[in-house]
């Protein structure tokens, strides 16, 4: 057995209640793709934190190279040679990525234009090295995710880490960006660097990596040669029991056109055009699928469906009517559902309970309340009941909705945003950061929406997940719709070609 | 009870229950009527500023100090009572436990007077108002007397025939003070012309420079200021030329560019009016006091003041305080041409006290 | 934590995390989780400030003891004493009521002052323009023209945040200075007492034009208007839509977005709410006790209200004892000068009662951790 | 001279205090922490300064015991917000009001007394003889040229210096900064007290340059200007420089202007540098909406390591 470059040793970490990480074993070898796979809130991230020294252990021992180490910062762990590339991206959005990358070296006092233009240098240098490439003068808020992972990656190896740390990284790529992610990492293997990627998703473990650690709920189930194992025998371990996995079966219950966009175009946050004509339409009891890469206007489009996001041109025709101007409320009483990306951000209120999250968009409804008061005791059981059928792990109504576990989180979002009945459900990345288990239970409610006769625009960056469930697939690619293919003749490869930016002229693309 | 004569309020505390329980009037009652008049009174002052402030608030304590030492008596003070609500509740706790209280500054006169109909037997002595009760009397001084000398100073100290004055606000007691300073250079140099700037607050170092930075800079060379604070005055000592403020002797911050100013002394008339109280000989009147009887005093000139122009200035001050020279005496024209005083004529103490015009040769207006 | 524990937080607080470089030592953990402060906290502060204070004090050669027994007694101690130690929580209780309403959504407003300033000078507008007026419907108009003034000034200061993303901190510190500049230019200029030689302020009040007093004391009708506020507040809050609303947008205004609630259009409510209230305090203040207009009618009350609004966690019924103590540490204040103690030691009480109130909200969340 | 250059001198004079207190208070909140106590630490920078001025003659003396005075209640305020994440908001209220009564207390003792001096002049002879230059910049007192070559500096630093990334970083975006090495409760500690020091040294010039006497409130508001200046020059030394000077030039235009016999009430006059203010900041806001507006994004956030985003 070689000498592992990491090696962790009953590492216990607990947030208040909840034990993160129980007595974890973990290592990883120089030269090597390391998977980290578990399912939502195993503790990829809490374990990985502790090395990175964003966390401090509460026991156990880290060893880096055979030596113990004491990893009490990130600055530490930065010492070491470990960096580590966030789940959430840790960049300062208004500085450049240049600047970024070289935050906290010491090297220089005085930033001339002389030393800016030779980091500049080694910087694209880097990016050339191992296929990374953004603009490297641009602040970070202006450029893609895509390009800000890209930042991310250079910006450990810039710092010189030949432990590199990749939590969840490809769940905001293309299919053709996560090949390129992937090309990097064997050649950051080559330069005998040890990569360590946490992520789910069991196909992207199977294709990149060589050795997979599988947690579970806080404790390290199992480490296995990849080589050596099945999707299904790392899906049993992660899950703890079987799991198939199966193209859902489905019958035709498309109705008429419900959602018809038209020429849509819509400015972005900073100006820049988020959609530019684009056109789509929905029908009853037919789910659409939006492929398209992190920043090509998903966001907008969804915001501007839920009425939280006003449109220079082209119409929106909802239900036989066209809506004149964006309001959110006139989307909810209109029937217009919304799962927003990031629930914790936007979807609920973390602080409060179950009951007043529940309430977010019945609230005002003569079931809800009556001359502005709302009927607290007829709330309090509606939730109750609501909590039950959708089956929210919580200990109390009232405990704060923060304290949830993320997929009893988005169990209680589904719960409300299905409780009343909507006729069109814009779900964005529905199932990001939810285990096997809780993305079964999402399909099957919107599977269940599709069934009772209601539209659903499914945006996600997940290709599998689009093409189990859709009816038809949409690319979005720069504001705009390049391409379509129904459930049937939907080809993996032509999507992703899609997805970046090329079109084909065969018959299934418009 | 709290009529007696020790400094009141430590010893209180432990007898709390009168002050509490009875009407404060009645509790005072009892020096008033049934002990002697050789009992010494209880005395307090209501300060608008801190006693440090080195201008009108440390003039009124310099008085109480004065009055202390004279008559052998302690007398509280509070200090920073706002012009507000604040006051009326202050006097009133004050009223409960003393026999005299002055409120020295004019915003008190209502809350003064609402207290006085609540305390028959306290007399109330409040400085620059002119409303009375029964119990309750003002004074004031005519320290226009010593701005007119101030003026007749700062007439012969230009160059230019350009003065400044640093208003705080445009009130009769500033306007009167200001005409009276312009009369005074008037009286020695008649070509002389006043800038006013009005600056709103009484306190506050750095408006108050930078309106003496404003005079300066149109080409006044004597300032004098209207104020509390030096500011005016280091202004002006910056760039070499003359200047006074106000309340109280300033050349220890730049005796060098120190002209005069007026000053207050209130001394005499507290030991006065407290010792009247003693002897029961006190009623309520509007005391205005002037330079004959030292109430308005002018403060001893800087270093560079030369001689002959002091000995201008005293023998006009021997003739005000004689009665010979009155400040307001026509003909007297506003700025806008029209005669206020007719030759001959003499400003009653109402007129000047409601004074809203400013004589010819000030430059400047009031904002209505 | 237990109380005792925190006594010695100073000692406990020594190795800062950043610090610590001893192997096994103790470290502080911060606990986030724990966001309720305990209910003894307030007034634990209030302990500590008192003898923070009472080092000063006697370092001034004075018996601390005493001092504050006579701050207690001059507050508290009369009939008299504790009126007027009411008719100073008035203003602190109606600005303290508009500053908690905006902080809820985290809309800091620091304009209470101004808007207190313009409800006063709405309110005598009254009393100049209608001298005539019988007491009921010059009551009524003066309450209708001082809200509507405070809440107006209120606006000014929402409408910058909400169409514009100009900071309500700056604008509202801005407007406070406009609104005391408009003060002065009214109480010197155009409404100026003909008959006050001169003098800044505006003509007495009539009877009629003044708030109801109890028997001989100073303590006015304002303490209803003050309490009822209160009350509606408090209800509105935990019962209504807008309650659930306001609580929302508290706990997560992103997602309040998303809810369909209209931010922006709650801030300017909110706004218009505090400003009222402001408002309303400014006219009680000429009407109920200076009966006339003039510069410094709030010594600071919209300052001293953010504290005090501070002090009671946000909570309508909390607002009405602390502004009550409020009003007691001010009038205690100036009781303590006549047995030779600057003011100043108020100020520095309610400073320092800040200080360890902000502090002790926090300190509960740490715990002490055996590091790795 | 003409008026123009006149004012630029008062403007200078005016604005010093406003620019110091304002850099101050950039580089508190450059660092993502709140800073409403201006005006408390004013006081107290003025308070000490005149209290070890008056008592022993030495202005340097002085001037460094006001630093460390108001360096001191600086870390304080870091305590509260840095290690104990207590309400910024909150603690620079509780640092202004116990400021001004402590101040207030403090200076019984030398209330009124003259300062022993006033603040010292640079007499730049070289630069005196220049028109119109030399009228401006041939006399002005070394805080002056402090607070100019402090604007320099503090430029320099932010902008072209691995401690301004450092510094930005830490306002903008702590987390990264943590990951990135940087000392993140270091650096804000740091720069609060040096901040609060600052601020401390603006008081310490108003009783310098202004009147040569301690009293009581003596900063009459002006801690709180400092504070809307922050934002007002969005938290830019350069615009810091302009924008102190604006309401320096704006406070003595108001008496020029009534020297030259306007009609208009001298309380608008004094009112417009407050809703220049308001309404210039209403256009940037307006006019930047499309972008990010330039505030330290974690301004008022206190920074947790072990927090979840
Ligand atoms: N800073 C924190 N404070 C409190 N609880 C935390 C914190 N970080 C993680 N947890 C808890 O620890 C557990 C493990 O979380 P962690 O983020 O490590 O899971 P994960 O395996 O990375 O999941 P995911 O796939 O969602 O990224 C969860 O229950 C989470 O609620
Ligand atoms: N951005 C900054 N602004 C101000 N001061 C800074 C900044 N960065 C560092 N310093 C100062 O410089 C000194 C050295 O910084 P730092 O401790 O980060 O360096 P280091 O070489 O990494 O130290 P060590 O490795 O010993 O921890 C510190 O004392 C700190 O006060
Ligand atoms: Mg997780
Ligand atoms: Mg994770």
């Amino acid at each position: 057995m070689q000498d592992h470059s990491v090696e962790m040793r009953g590492i216990v970490k607990r947030f208040g209640s909840v034990t993160a990480s129980d007595q974890v074993d973990f290592s990883a070898n120089a030269g090597e793709v390391h998977a980290l796979l578990g399912e939502n809130g195993a503790g990829k991230s809490t374990v990985m934190s502790m090395l990175s020294g964003v966390y401090r252990a509460d026991e156990g021992e880290i060893l880096i190279h055979g030596k113990p180490a004491r990893i009490r910062s990130p600055k530490d762990a930065a010492l070491l040679g470990v960096g580590m590339v966030f789940q959430n991206f840790r960049l300062v959005q208004t500085l450049t990525a240049a600047e970024n990358i070289v935050l906290g070296e010491k090297s220089s006092f005085w930033r001339g234009s002389k030393w800016i233009r030779q980091k500049r240098e080694e910087i694209e240098a880097l990016g050339e090295q191992f296929g990374l490439k953004f603009p490297v003068n641009r602040p970070i808020w202006q450029l893609s995710v895509g390009e800000q992972q890209r930042v991310e990656i250079v910006k450990t190896l810039y710092r010189g880490a030949d432990i590199i740390i990749l939590d969840e990284p490809t769940s905001v790529l293309t299919p053709g960006e996560a090949e390129q992610l992937f090309e990097t990492l064997r050649v950051m293997k080559q330069a005998g660097k040890t990569v360590i990627m946490t992520t789910h998703k069991m196909k992207e473990v199977m294709a990149s990596s060589d050795r997979i650690s599988v947690m579970r709920k806080g404790k390290m189930i199992a480490t296995l040669a990849t080589a050596q194992t099945d999707e299904l025998e790392l899906a049993r371990l992660m899950v703890g029991r079987e799991v198939t996995i199966s193209r859902q079966e489905r019958e035709a219950t498309q109705g008429e056109p419900l959602l018809v966009v038209n020429r849509l175009e819509v400015s972005a946050d900073h100006g820049r055009k988020a959609l530019d004509g684009l056109s789509l339409t929905v029908c009853e009891g037919e789910i659409v699928g939006v492929a398209g890469v992190a920043g090509n206007g998903q966001k907008e489009l969804a915001e501007v469906l839920t009425g939280l996001r006003t449109w220079k041109n082209g119409e929106i025709i909802f239900d036989g009517s066209r809506v004149k101007t964006a309001s959110v409320r006139g989307a909810i009483d209109a029937g217009i559902s919304h799962v927003p990306e990031n629930r914790m951000k936007s979807g609920l209120a973390g602080r409060l309970g179950s009951v007043d999250n529940l309430l977010f968009k019945s609230y005002r409804t003569e079931e809800h309340s009556k001359f502005g008061i709302l009927k607290a005791a007829k709330n309090r059981l509606w939730s109750q009941e609501l909590v039950q059928r959708f089956d929210v792990k919580t200990p109390e109504l009232d405990t704060p909705v923060q304290q949830l576990s993320g997929g009893n989180q988005q169990k209680l979002l589904f719960a409300r945003e299905v409780s009343h009945k909507p006729k069109l459900m814009v779900a964005v990345h529905p199932t990001q950061g939810l285990d096997v288990g809780a993305t079964a239970g999402v399909h099957e409610l919107l599977m269940e929406l599709r069934s009772s006769g209601s539209g659903v625009l499914l945006i996600s960056e997940d290709l599998d997940e689009l093409l189990q469930l859709s009816d038809r697939i949409l690319v979005i690619y720069n504001g705009a719709i390049i391409g379509e293919s129904d459930h049937e003749h939907a080809d993996r490869e032509q999507i992703g070609l899609m997805m970046a930016g090329i079109r084909h002229r065969e018959g299934s693309a418009v | 009870g709290c009529g007696g004569n020790n400094n009141a309020a430590p010893s209180n505390t432990a007898a709390t229950e009168a002050p509490a329980a009875a009407n404060a009037g009645t509790a005072t009652e009892a020096p008033a009527t049934t002990e002697p008049a050789a009992e010494k009174p209880t005395v307090a002052f209501v300060y608008i500023g801190p006693p440090g402030d080195g201008g009108y608030t440390y003039q009124h304590d310099q008085g109480r100090l004065y009055m202390e030492k004279e008559l052998g008596i302690k007398a509280d003070f509070v200090e920073n009572v706002p012009e507000s609500a604040d006051a009326e509740r202050v006097i009133t706790e004050l009223a409960q436990s003393h026999d005299i209280v002055f409120t020295t500054s004019f915003g008190y006169m209502d809350f003064t007077l609402n207290v006085a109909g609540k305390f028959p037997n306290v007399k109330f002595l409040h400085a620059s108002g002119y409303k009375t009760a029964e119990n309750m009397g003002t004074y004031f001084g005519k320290n226009y007397q010593a701005s007119y000398l101030t003026g007749i100073a700062a007439g012969k100290m230009t160059t230019k025939n350009h003065l400044g004055y640093v208003g705080a606000f445009p009130i009769s007691e500033v306007i009167y003070n200001l005409n009276a300073f312009t009369l005074g250079a008037q009286s020695v140099n008649p070509d002389i012309k006043v800038d006013v700037v009005w600056t709103n607050t009484w306190y506050d170092p750095a408006t108050e420079r930078q309106a003496a930075i404003s005079l300066l800079d149109k080409g006044a060379d004597v300032l004098l200021a209207y104020q509390d604070s030096p500011a005016t005055l280091q202004a002006a000592a910056e760039r070499g030329a003359y200047a006074g403020g106000n309340d109280s002797d300033m050349s220890k911050y730049a005796p060098d560019n120190y002209l005069t100013n007026p000053v207050w002394n209130w001394g005499p008339y507290y030991v006065k009016a407290v010792q009247s109280v003693m002897d029961g000989t006190w009623k309520s009147e509007q005391y205005s006091g002037d330079m004959a009887d030292g109430m308005v005093e002018l403060a001893p000139f800087g270093n560079k003041v030369p001689d002959d122009v002091k000995a201008l200035v005293e023998e006009a001050k021997a003739k005000i305080i004689s009665g010979e020279l009155d400040v307001f005496t026509g003909p007297i024209s506003d700025n806008q041409g029209n005669v206020k005083v007719q030759e001959g004529q003499k400003l009653t103490l109402e007129e000047v006290l409601g004074m809203n015009w400013l004589v010819k040769g000030v430059e400047g207006t009031i904002p209505q | 934590m237990s109380p005792k524990n925190t006594g010695n937080t100073a000692a406990v607080l020594e190795p800062l995390p950043a610090k610590s470089g001893k192997r096994f030592g103790l470290r502080l953990e911060y606990d986030s989780s724990r966001t309720r402060s305990p209910w003894w906290s307030p007034i634990l502060s209030v302990i500590l400030a008192l003898l923070l204070c009472a080092v000063f004090i006697a370092a001034n050669g004075m018996n601390p003891v005493t001092v504050y027994e006579k701050m207690f007694r001059g507050a508290f101690g009369t009939s008299y004493g504790f009126t007027e130690t009411m008719v100073k929580a008035i203003p602190l209780l109606l600005c303290g009521l508009g500053i908690a309403v905006a902080y809820r959504i985290s809309v800091w407003n620091i304009g209470a002052e101004g808007q207190l300033t313009v409800g006063a000078m709405a309110a005598t507008a009254v009393t100049i323009y209608f001298p005539d007026l019988p007491s009921f419907w010059a009551i009524t108009l003066m309450l209708i023209f001082g809200t509507a003034a405070g809440a107006l000034w209120g606006l000014m200061t929402a409408i910058p945040r909400t169409h514009f993303g100009v900071n309500e901190l700056i604008t509202s510190l801005m407007l406070n200075y406009v609104a005391l500049l408009a003060l002065d230019y009214v109480v010197f200029g155009p409404w100026k007492d003909p008959a006050g030689f001169n003098f800044p302020g505006s003509p007495m009040f009539t009877a009629a034009q003044s708030l109801p007093v109890l028997g001989t004391t100073r303590l006015h009708i304002g303490l209803i208007f003050g309490l009822v506020a209160v009350f509606i507040y408090f209800l509105m809050v935990k019962f209504t839509r807008w309650g659930y609303e306001l609580r929302l947008i508290g706990a997560n205004p992103t997602a309040a977005r998303y809810a369909g609630i209209h931010i922006k259009k709650h801030i300017i409510i909110v706004m218009l709410i505090s400003g009222g209230l402001a408002g309303i305090a400014g006219m009680a203040e000429v009407s109920g006790v200076t009966h006339k207009l003039m510069q410094g009618i709030s010594p600071g009350y919209g300052y001293t209200a953010i504290i005090v609004a501070w002090l009671a966690k946000l909570n309508p019924l909390g607002l009405i004892v602390t502004s009550v103590l409020f009003g007691g540490l001010i009038v205690g204040g100036y009781s303590v000068q006549t047995i030779g103690l600057p003011s100043s030691i108020s100020e520095m009480l309610q400073g320092s009662i800040l200080f360890f109130l902000i502090a002790g909200d926090m300190i509960h969340r740490f715990r002490i951790r055996r590091s790795a | 001279m003409d008026f123009t250059t006149q004012l630029l001198i008062a403007a200078i004079s005016a604005g010093t205090p406003l620019l110091l207190a304002t850099l101050g208070g950039i580089l508190n909140e450059r660092a993502g922490i709140i800073q409403l106590g201006a005006e408390g630490l004013m006081l107290m920078g003025a308070v000490t300064t005149c209290i070890v001025y008056i008592r022993s003659g030495n202005l340097l003396l002085a001037l460094l015991a006001a630093i460390a005075v108001t360096a001191v209640l600086g870390m304080v305020h870091s305590f509260l917000c840095v290690t104990l994440r207590a309400n910024q908001t909150m603690s620079g209220l509780a640092m202004t009001l116990f400021g001004s009564g402590l101040s207030a207390y403090l200076g019984k003792s030398i209330s009124g007394l003259p300062l022993p001096g006033t603040s010292p002049k640079l007499n730049l002879t070289w630069l005196q003889g220049i028109p119109v230059i030399g009228d401006i910049f041939g006399r002005l007192d070394y805080l002056t040229w402090f607070s100019l070559l402090l604007v320099l500096v503090l430029h320099l630093l932010i902008h072209h210096t691995s401690w301004g990334l450092h510094l930005r970083a830490v306002g903008d975006n702590p987390a990264t900064a943590d990951v990135m090495g940087i000392r993140v409760q270091l650096i804000r500690y740091s720069y609060v007290t040096a901040g609060a020091a600052l601020i401390g040294l603006a008081g310490a010039d108003m009783v310098l340059a202004y009147a040569p006497t301690w009293n009581e409130g003596l900063t009459a508001g002006r801690g709180w200007i400092a504070v809307g200046l922050v934002i007002f020059a969005r938290w830019n030394p350069l615009r810091a420089l302009f924008c102190a000077y604006f309401f320096g030039a704006l406070d003595s235009l108001g008496f020029r202007i009534q020297l030259l016999g306007s009609v208009i009430p001298s309380y608008f006059l004094k009112m417009i540098p407050y809703v220049v203010t308001i309404l210039v900041l209403m256009y940037l806001g307006y006019r930047n909406r499309n972008k990010p507006s330039g505030t330290p994004e974690s301004l008022g956030t206190p920074y947790i390591r072990e927090q979840r985003f």
